[in-house]
């Protein structure tokens, strides 16, 4: 991999906790400007842990993460778990980057009704969380993360508490955002089957401390229309990835257990 | 100053609790327009348990106060410059009282009692008595205002005002004993005026018609005090007129002193000052001792 | 729903003991010089109910203005000191002072500084209440949920805008328990700066109690505490109206 | 890394307020017989040492025993208000009395009830200070997450089970805000209870006050609030033995 | 469908929240004891709201929600949500149902060791939740729910912050246990694979209000050895079933949106 100026760079980054120990192990990544990556790899090996250092919501214990200044203005973040804020709306949640961020009231209320339409919720704004469901929660939180239309989005599990239809919808809509927005997207997701479909690269790392199992481009163009689930060269792909997780994951799997 | 007499000069007299016989000859003045008369315009505030009435004249807050001789050479040692004019006892009405049923004939007799003795704090006596008798089984307590303690407990004796704190007792059907406390050789100096060396030095003139104003004020009302009465006991609605008729004719020779008539009204001499101070330095009230004559005016 | 056990809870326990200590008073068991029978201090209160009333609203006012300056101080210093560690820790023993000094202590410093009257008073249930203000709504900026500050953070969200987007919102239920302390610690405050500055009820308990007049005592005694009651009430009421709405999720 | 900040920001701020004073006095700003100067309030400490230490004591442990009744007593109070809702708004106005009944008014009643000496100052103590307890783990215990209620109600707890094993943890660091407010108002409480019934700082304070030695007033009353921030930080530590744990997530 | 004396029976059941209105409307079901039933249906549709009502943690506006003694006695519940205590370990939080029925010190020990084994948590036991990933929160609170050994069983979504191995190798244990214990399971999953590998009987239902769009017998045998998964017997039931959901949840779909 030649290095990029525009590019999120992980250089030999070590990441302890005090009570748990090591994370992340001497890990080299590099994600490039406008990349839509997918990350994979069994619960607890450090998935969010690695989103958070992208974010800088936590510093590496040795090693350097890069992040480029442009990257680093307007970022998106949905959280693994909703997070939104009890005493506001769900409207008024979604609002909340766009506050900060001192945008006019009008342009608010235009691109909060736009995120909120997107992921289902058009109806929705005036409740509070606590009135929400699980996976409707999660959209608001989906919602949030949009609205700013950020140049870098992390998603940690975003859709996995959502129903198979609903979530198939949301993919195929954050990868048009993508297409149409160009920014950079990391992306943790469980299912390999998304992972495929939505992404341009698939890393699949291992159990904790986390290294890189496989790192795959996934070269099915840029447009994913849905027919794509079903054609031969998408099942062909899939199969393969499977494959690929199965004999390198051989170790996390007993690891995992 | 050389201000014409119609127009009526400001002046505020800070009272160290609330309206009382105690205060009588200065509402006395009020009622009967003397201080209007005088060219004052007097504010009688009424004070509070707590009120800090000395550091308020110290301080130019008040014009005039009232305070004990104790409170005033204590406040004179602190570099405070207070000054007093007019003395509204010849002789303490400070008392202790216990029931009339209890054997107890005399303070020498209570000192060997083993009574609680209710006393408010700062009280100059407490140290003469214990220096004088020596009490072994004598538990000196906090005075909570009031009567209660001595209608709550038989064994206990308490501080009073004479024709207060009796006539409380009294009436709620507990006849006392009293002793008067200077008799026993110990003196404060009760109620005060006081006022502030500043004005007194640059305003003899107010100073002069105040002193005036409250001369005649005390004479009138001890002389006639029914009108006085009405208006304290509007103010202090705690007080019934029959309470301060009797309030007063018990204070009455602790006021006037052993003088058949006026002639020793509000009198301050150096005796009373210098008993007080050689009290005071024996007890420990007072570091050393202070130039007393700067610390009261002579009356009259 | 509530509304009517609010009410009548209390009012069948005041009922109770009224009846309880008027027949301890009636029958000599306690006896009357240390606490007054009810319908004696009840005669006393109607007979004079506007004298009471008028010390009552002074006294309430000044308590009124004592909780607000609280407020405004209290959480402004909370908010200051949630904000820098170095002015936490700085403050912190000072605060301590103010709630343990006794105002009595203070007294002439106070009545120099604020003159006779309603301004000392106001400065006394200042004094007295403010402590558990800032105490509160220290805690309830602290314990925001480390998530979300993780939201404002990515977000780039400034000090400022953290503050009255985040914490203090958080905060509001704790502000409104420190209130409610508050409320009731200005009330006393009030009366024991009545008790050096004159006036209200404090001022009235501060005679009628040398006088022995027991009931005339506990009459100020109860329209204080009533004044009390009110004023956490209205705390109470103001944090339905604008806390209740989303700390209230069991009333779906 | 917090300790040494803890520790010289309040030094640090201590020293400029010191040498304010010191100068106010000095300069003639400030009289001395409003103010003293520290110098001599440490003068009159240093020579009174041992008495001051004395007294100190003794009002340091009527206070603690105060708010270990107040812990006790408010803890207890607050968890019935919280299992029953009748009890809550029955006593609610109640311990609102309490906390606004100024003690001076039932002075004769306490020592009456509980003589002249340290009983007497430790329920007053207590009296002024369970209020803030009772209020603050009320609120904890009601702000207990919803979801971990229908958790234990689905295992069938019992009351008894649910308090000591959700409710009470939860309540903790309210608990602990509680108190804190409590270790003050003990402080305090105790003072004002010495007027009543004699002895300690509180007995100091009052006879200095009428000789108007101030010096020897600040010199209690200083003493009085470093044992008020020694209380408080007893407090703290507690909470950070007990409470810091879970309830400080940032650590790692 | 007859009724059963020990089964679970929704009669009419009505549900209505006061902001967000009818959730649930005329519904019936039964739930047989001993059953392993999967609840499918989109985001929002009143999954957790049914489950909720099963567990008496809500009462139905009308009708009525009849739960045998038996399954009232003792049961386990997964949270859609982890729902941890934050100031106990993770050992004491699983430990808690079993502290509450008041079982000896030894037992609890034994049992919540087994618990944390079977998903994988052995060695987090001490560690206290702040310190856990997004899936092993989850992980946590299914020892939790299974540690009492409950007689009637409700699962939340509780795999799906759990990568594919895991969720899988899970859902075997849970298919293991039911088989051994005979409990009743009522097991809410967005993903209609899980629900036809390890379910007996697989109910689909419509967007709010919620009704039943499909209600499949999965005639796949008690015994579900991993190999099922590739087998032409699974394989042909799970296109059936998303066959027929993609039929009856024509009008569900376009509403999700
Ligand atoms: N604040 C923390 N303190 C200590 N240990 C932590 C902390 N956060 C995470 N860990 C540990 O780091 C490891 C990785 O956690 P992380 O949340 O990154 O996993 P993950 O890959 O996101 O898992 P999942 O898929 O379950 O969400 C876990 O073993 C966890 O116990
Ligand atoms: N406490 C509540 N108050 C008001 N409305 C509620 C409440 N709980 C749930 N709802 C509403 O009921 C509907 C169903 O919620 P429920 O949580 O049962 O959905 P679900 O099927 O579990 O969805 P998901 O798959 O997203 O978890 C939602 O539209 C939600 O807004
Ligand atoms: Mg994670
Ligand atoms: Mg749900």
């Amino acid at each position: 991999m030649n290095s990029h100026a525009a590019a999120i760079v992980f250089d030999q980054v070590e990441k302890d906790f005090r009570r748990t120990g090591k994370v992340i192990a001497g890990l080299d990544l590099e994600i490039h400007a406008g990349q839509f990556v997918a990350l994979l790899g069994p619960s607890g090996s450090g998935k969010t842990t690695l989103l958070r250092l992208v974010a800088g919501l936590e510093q590496p214990t040795r090693g350097e993460v890069r992040v480029p200044d442009a990257a680093r203005r307007n970022r998106g973040y949905v959280f693994q778990e909703a997070h939104l804020m009890p005493w506001r709306s769900v409207f008024a949640n979604v609002a909340l980057p766009l506050e900060i961020l001192g945008r006019p009231r009008e342009e608010i209320r235009a691109q909060v009704e736009t995120s909120l339409a997107l992921v289902g919720l058009e109806s929705a704004g005036a409740l509070l969380p606590h009135a929400l469901s699980g996976g409707m929660k999660m959209r608001v939180s989906v919602a949030r993360a949009l609205v700013s239309k950020p140049s870098l989005l992390l998603l940690d599990e975003p859709f996995s508490a959502l129903d198979e239809a609903t979530r198939f919808r949301l993919a195929t809509e954050l990868r048009r955002i993508w297409l149409a927005a160009g920014m950079t997207v990391v992306f943790v997701t469980h299912s390999l089957a998304e992972a495929v479909f939505v992404a341009d690269r698939a890393v699949v790392f291992s159990q904790r401390p986390l290294r890189i199992l496989a790192d795959l481009p996934i070269p099915l163009g840029a447009e994913r229309p849905d027919r794509l689930r079903v054609s031969p060269a998408y099942a062909e792909l899939l199969a393969r990835v499977y494959e690929i997780v199965a004999e390198t994951g051989d170790a996390h799997t007993r690891h995992a257990t | 100053h050389g201000c014409a007499p119609q127009q009526s000069e400001r002046v505020r007299l800070g009272l160290n609790w609330k309206a009382e016989p105690e205060f009588g000859g200065f509402y006395a003045a009020q009622v009967k327009g003397l201080y209007q008369a005088h060219g004052l315009d007097v504010q009688i505030i009424e004070g509070a348990a707590n009120a800090p009435v000395l550091p308020m004249v110290a301080a130019g807050q008040l014009d005039f106060g009232i305070a004990t001789g104790l409170e005033v050479l204590a406040a004179r040692q602190r570099g405070a410059d207070i000054v007093a004019l007019f003395s509204v006892y010849q002789k303490s009405p400070n008392c202790l009282m216990v029931r009339a049923s209890s054997s107890i004939r005399s303070i020498a007799e209570l000192m060997r009692s083993g009574y609680d003795v209710a006393v408010g704090p700062g009280q100059l006596y407490v140290e003469y008595l214990q220096r004088k008798y020596h009490p072994v089984n004598v538990r000196w307590v906090p005075y909570l205002g009031g009567v209660s303690g001595l209608l709550g407990n038989p064994r206990l004796a308490q501080q009073c005002f004479v024709g207060s704190e009796p006539e409380l007792a009294r009436a709620r059907g507990v006849p006392t004993r009293v002793f008067v406390v200077a008799d026993e050789g110990v003196d404060n100096i009760s109620a005060l005026l006081v006022t502030r060396g500043q004005l007194l030095r640059e305003n003899q003139e107010l100073v002069r018609r105040m002193l005036a104003a409250i001369g005649l004020g005390w004479r009138d009302y001890l002389a006639d005090p029914a009108p006085t009465h009405a208006l304290i006991a509007r103010l202090n609605p705690a007080m019934s007129l029959s309470i301060l008729d009797t309030m007063l004719r018990e204070q009455r020779p602790f006021m006037l002193g052993d003088a058949t008539g006026f002639e020793r009204l509000g009198r301050l001499e150096p005796a009373m000052w210098e008993r007080l101070q050689g009290h005071m330095l024996d007890f420990g009230s007072l570091d050393k001792p202070i130039d007393l004559r700067s610390a009261y005016r002579e009356y009259p | 729903m509530i509304s009517p056990l609010r009410l009548f809870a209390p009012l069948i326990l005041f009922a109770v003991v009224v009846t309880l200590l008027e027949a301890l008073s009636q029958s000599g068991i306690a006896p009357r010089y240390l606490l007054p029978p009810p319908s004696e201090v009840w005669a006393t209160l109607r007979g004079d109910a506007r004298e009471y009333l008028r010390a009552a609203t002074i006294t309430l006012t000044e308590a009124g203005l004592g909780l607000l300056l609280s407020f405004l101080v209290g959480n402004g210093l909370a908010i200051l000191m949630s904000v820098s560690r170095w002015l936490s820790a700085a403050l912190q023993p000072y605060a301590v002072f103010f709630q343990t000094v006794p105002l009595i202590a203070i007294a002439p410093l106070l009545v120099i500084w604020f003159g006779y009257g309603i301004p000392t008073v106001v400065v006394a249930a200042f004094i007295v209440s403010v402590f558990p203000v800032i105490v509160n709504t220290l805690a309830g900026c602290r314990a925001v949920e480390p998530a979300l500050r993780d939201l404002f953070r990515l977000y780039g969200a400034s000090r400022f805008q953290t503050l009255t987007k985040l914490t203090l919102p958080h905060a509001i239920p704790n502000m409104v328990t420190g209130l409610r302390i508050a409320a009731g610690l200005a009330m006393i405050g009030a009366i024991v700066g009545e008790f050096i500055a004159g006036g209200g009820l404090g001022g009235l308990i501060d005679a009628a109690r040398t006088q022995q007049r027991l009931d005339k005592v506990f009459a100020a005694v109860l329209l204080a505490s009533l004044a009390g009651v009110l004023m956490v009430g209205l705390v109470n009421l103001s944090a339905r109206v604008f806390v209740g709405r989303w700390r209230e999720p069991g009333t779906d």
